[in-house]
């Protein structure tokens, strides 16, 4: 069963220096919030998973605390490059990062396969593709049917989950709707699953078929209104475009990116992010 | 109707855009051409963002590939995992858009790096969905600008695979699908060559010179037998995508325009 | 896009003698309208596939219409056999019957392949059972990363989809909602997808994350208020619990089983439908 | 109070259930021990159909897997494909329910054919979910009357694997769940040998005599050193099990009750 715990109770008791975590989130939904409470834990070395790390792996990436990254598409969503992570793949500030890189068809079903409980996905995939060559992880199998040979990929299995959703009821069940990308599927591929929400309601009284994460599948649940922002939580607040803006700047230097980080980031709490939204309100 | 190099440019897309059309549409100039196909001459276009949101119809441009916008119009919202398996891989998608930041005359796109991937000058974003859109999607049209840095002799990565070193070299591997199938760019229109499946120039825009042409592309340029030249932005279309572009500044200066 | 069709034209225009057809629904939303006017068109020699075959395959079987099924679980939901199907296998009445059998894990996984266009699915499957011995289209492939054997399957790719929903819109986007068993997957396995629904509506006006299938993706739509009866459409009409167990009766005697056919189904047409479901109605 | 064989039978799976549980529930005596259980001792336990139907709390005991009352009183409910690869081989069911119409003492079980399968004697249903929810579920619960018939000394068919020919063969053939751990009839409560994992009786229901225990039965049966006898159903349980049965029969008489 779920437990509700303050955002630091919940990442200081289960991230670790050296752990595996996915903060997942397809530009919706992002876990701005527990990535905050993340850097702000001290922990160093982690090895971190996601189809599209943004700004937030950009951030952990530049305060060092990341060795190794697992992806398929590293940009700033509708603004162009990730400032920090180049400068560590080009130039290894402030370490060099190992990295890995598969499509986003691959890494899609590698959370599945975790999920599922199996050891390997399979896709018809990268076809002339130049990672098929780069990564060692992009193996292959021949269909005993037909012979053809198709792409195989390692399931994801991470140490943590980290997601933000829309609400949870008072039993620890959440819901994630709207652009739902592979929350699901991170969450469930993982040993431990740490969820931040916008509220707890009595009931969720939705959909028959919606997007619903039981309780006992759950390790963690904080409630951080505003969790996601400058992402967003479709039904609570807008995506916060110029924030998005804003970071191409504050990143394109490696002190500007300090500073910010010291004073928006380190000398902060989650209670923040309520503020942060407030003009993204409906 | 004055119009920039930009305008035609989506504006040749969107034309070449029908109602039965399954569109995997990127953002950028894709999502500008893709939005004014359906409100002009495809009203029933069916447009796919990565994000999951299916038979999407947005009344402003989304900033981003997963803009809420795109969900609260869609026909459905799915998973990522089905995005990919069943949509994508399944074979649904009939036109899937993709751009570069470098190009080769046989449709070989690099979104990866530039300069050598272990020790890159450039790293770039990587090519997200891009590997598979190139294969399983019916065909491929690529959208850019030209210039001599993004239209080279060689690319620097294979990112998503086109026609290789062309002729049956894409259906020799066993790819199915048609690959890239139309190149739209601020100057011109390319088809490829159906025997060497190089992309030679279908259309000029009008006061493109063959000079100009050939300082903005890495190779000989071929054009083809039947060249023509292209027909400009009507008005109506020109209206119609300055009406769309103005309507979505006006809905994120809220929230801050990222722009194109 | 998806034609809006009778059902009779949808049936005689799409399914054929020698046809791979699979009728999906697992309890819920059976599509029992379109199997009766399938066994009225008078094809035969059908493969047929489906996870749960239940009253209506044993009604194709017994009419000798079937030279194949596929198929994880032969049973009259909450009652017991199919005495129909029984006949067949273990006396050749009123044809020989091949058959292939897997788990429902596999099946499942069968229709997902198809729906994702690959040649075969796999699972950590079967293990110790003794379907691996007697079908020989459950065959294994090795994990290249842990070495681990799985179980494979191929790929379900029928001619022929069919299944009841809902509800549609007026452009022909299908709406399945509550137990949707592997109907998306079914449809979208099958080079043809025929759909009959409950009625027709404006919009579908649900939550983002419904189960819906895009009128492009289907082949034909019929309107057949009831025809999921004696299985039920939630929302619309509640499962005929004493059909099943009348059938039970029917189906015990070639006579009774024929003379009830006749009547109930050559005889008949897909508008019976609505008053069988009147009583059932909230 | 007086009890039949099937209320003591099923009260004693419902006792063994825990908050904690997450069940794959079966249809018939599976489902009304996890019903009861849910009404007595174990009120947050997570019942699961294999119909998609997660956290399911019916009022009235589903005369099928896929009843229209499981899914209204679900926490939610997903797709075939993902019920069986997220939920039950993605190793989330604790207990998972199977009957048999053969068993044999090491937990194997027939539902597929009775004599042999390419000509069979009788052809039963087959079995669905179950030779997954062998494999997968961390333990299984086996519910059903003892007969000859099917208390075999060998079953015709490996339908799900319990335990082989016993002792090690399970983890032997790299299956990581520990397999059939309870066996409840209407005259005993089994449990496996830790080391040979042939069941052995650990309780006989008051007044069950060994002689009708081995009338009943096709091996030779072992009993537990420590061999209990069972504790007859409280009043309380009786009570609720009967108004759980009665509140069933009511609900169903409008569309007809199939009974256990």
């Amino acid at each position: 069963m779920a437990k509700f715990q303050s955002l630091s109770t919940a990442i200081n008791e289960n991230l670790f220096s050296g752990s595996f975590v996915v903060f997942e989130g397809f530009t919706h939904l992002i876990p701005y919030a527990a990535a905050h409470e993340t850097i702000r834990s001290g922990i160093t070395d982690l090895t971190l998973a996601r189809m599209t790390p943004d700004v937030i792996y950009d951030q952990m990436i530049g305060m060092g605390m990341v060795s190794k990254l697992v992806f398929s598409y590293a940009g700033n969503p509708g603004v162009g490059l990730l400032r920090r992570l180049r400068d560590a793949v080009e130039n290894d500030w402030p370490r060099p990062l190992a990295i890995e890189e598969h499509s986003h068809a691959a890494m899609a079903n590698s959370y599945e396969a975790g999920a599922s409980n199996l050891p390997l996905a399979i896709l018809r995939g990268y076809q002339g593709a130049g990672l098929k060559g780069i990564n060692a992880n992009i193996k292959s199998i021949e269909c005993p049917f037909t012979g053809e040979t198709l792409a195989a990929v390692p399931a994801l299995r991470p140490d943590v989950a980290v997601i933000h959703a829309q609400k949870a009821d008072s039993k620890g069940n959440v819901l994630v709707e709207g652009i739902i990308g592979v929350q699901k599927q991170a969450a469930l591929s993982a040993k431990k699953a740490i969820v931040t929400v916008e509220e707890i309601v009595p009931e969720l009284n939705t959909h028959p078929n919606a997007c619903i994460i039981p309780s006992w599948a759950i390790t963690s649940i904080s409630v951080v209104p505003g969790g996601a922002h400058p992402s967003y939580a479709q039904g609570y607040y807008e995506r916060d475009n110029s924030s998005y803006l804003e970071w191409d700047k504050i990143s394109s230097d490696r002190n500007a990116f300090r500073d910010w980080m010291q004073k928006n980031v380190l000398e902060q709490g989650p209670e923040v992010f309520n503020e942060r939204v407030e003009h993204l309100r409906d | 109707m004055n119009y920039s190099s930009y305008e035609i440019m989506v504006v040749s897309a969107a034309r070449l855009l029908k109602n039965d059309d399954v569109c995997f549409v990127g953002i950028g100039a894709p999502s500008a051409a893709c939005n004014l196909a359906k409100l002009t001459n495809a009203p029933d276009i069916t447009l796919i963002y990565e994000s999951g949101t299916i038979g999407t119809a947005p009344d402003v441009l989304p900033l981003s590939i997963g803009d809420g916008e795109l969900c609260s119009t869609a026909l459905t919202t799915v998973s990522g995992v089905e995005m990919f398996n069943y949509w994508l891989q399944g074979g649904r998608i009939t036109v899937g858009f993709l751009g570069a930041a470098q190009l080769d005359r046989f449709g070989n796109i690099n979104t990866t790096v530039i300069g050598n991937y272990e020790k890159p000058k450039v790293r770039l974003p990587g090519g997200g969905g891009a590997p598979e859109i190139a294969s399983h999607s019916k065909q491929v049209y690529i959208i850019m600008k030209q210039s001599p840095r993004s239209f080279v002799n060689k690319i620097d990565f294979f990112t998503s695979y086109g026609f290789g070193n062309g002729f049956n070299e894409r259906s020799d591997k066993g790819i199915q699908t048609k690959g890239p199938q139309l190149l739209v760019t601020d100057m011109a229109i390319w088809k490829p060559d159906p025997t060497t499946k190089e992309f030679e120039v279908v259309a000029l825009n009008p006061g493109v010179t063959r000079e100009a042409m050939q300082e903005s592309v890495g190779w000989p340029i071929r054009y083809s037998e039947t060249l023509d030249e292209n027909i400009p932005p009507t008005k109506l279309e020109l209206e119609v995508l300055r009406d769309l572009q103005e309507r979505t500044r006006i809905a994120h200066s809220k929230t801050g325009n990222s722009g194109q």
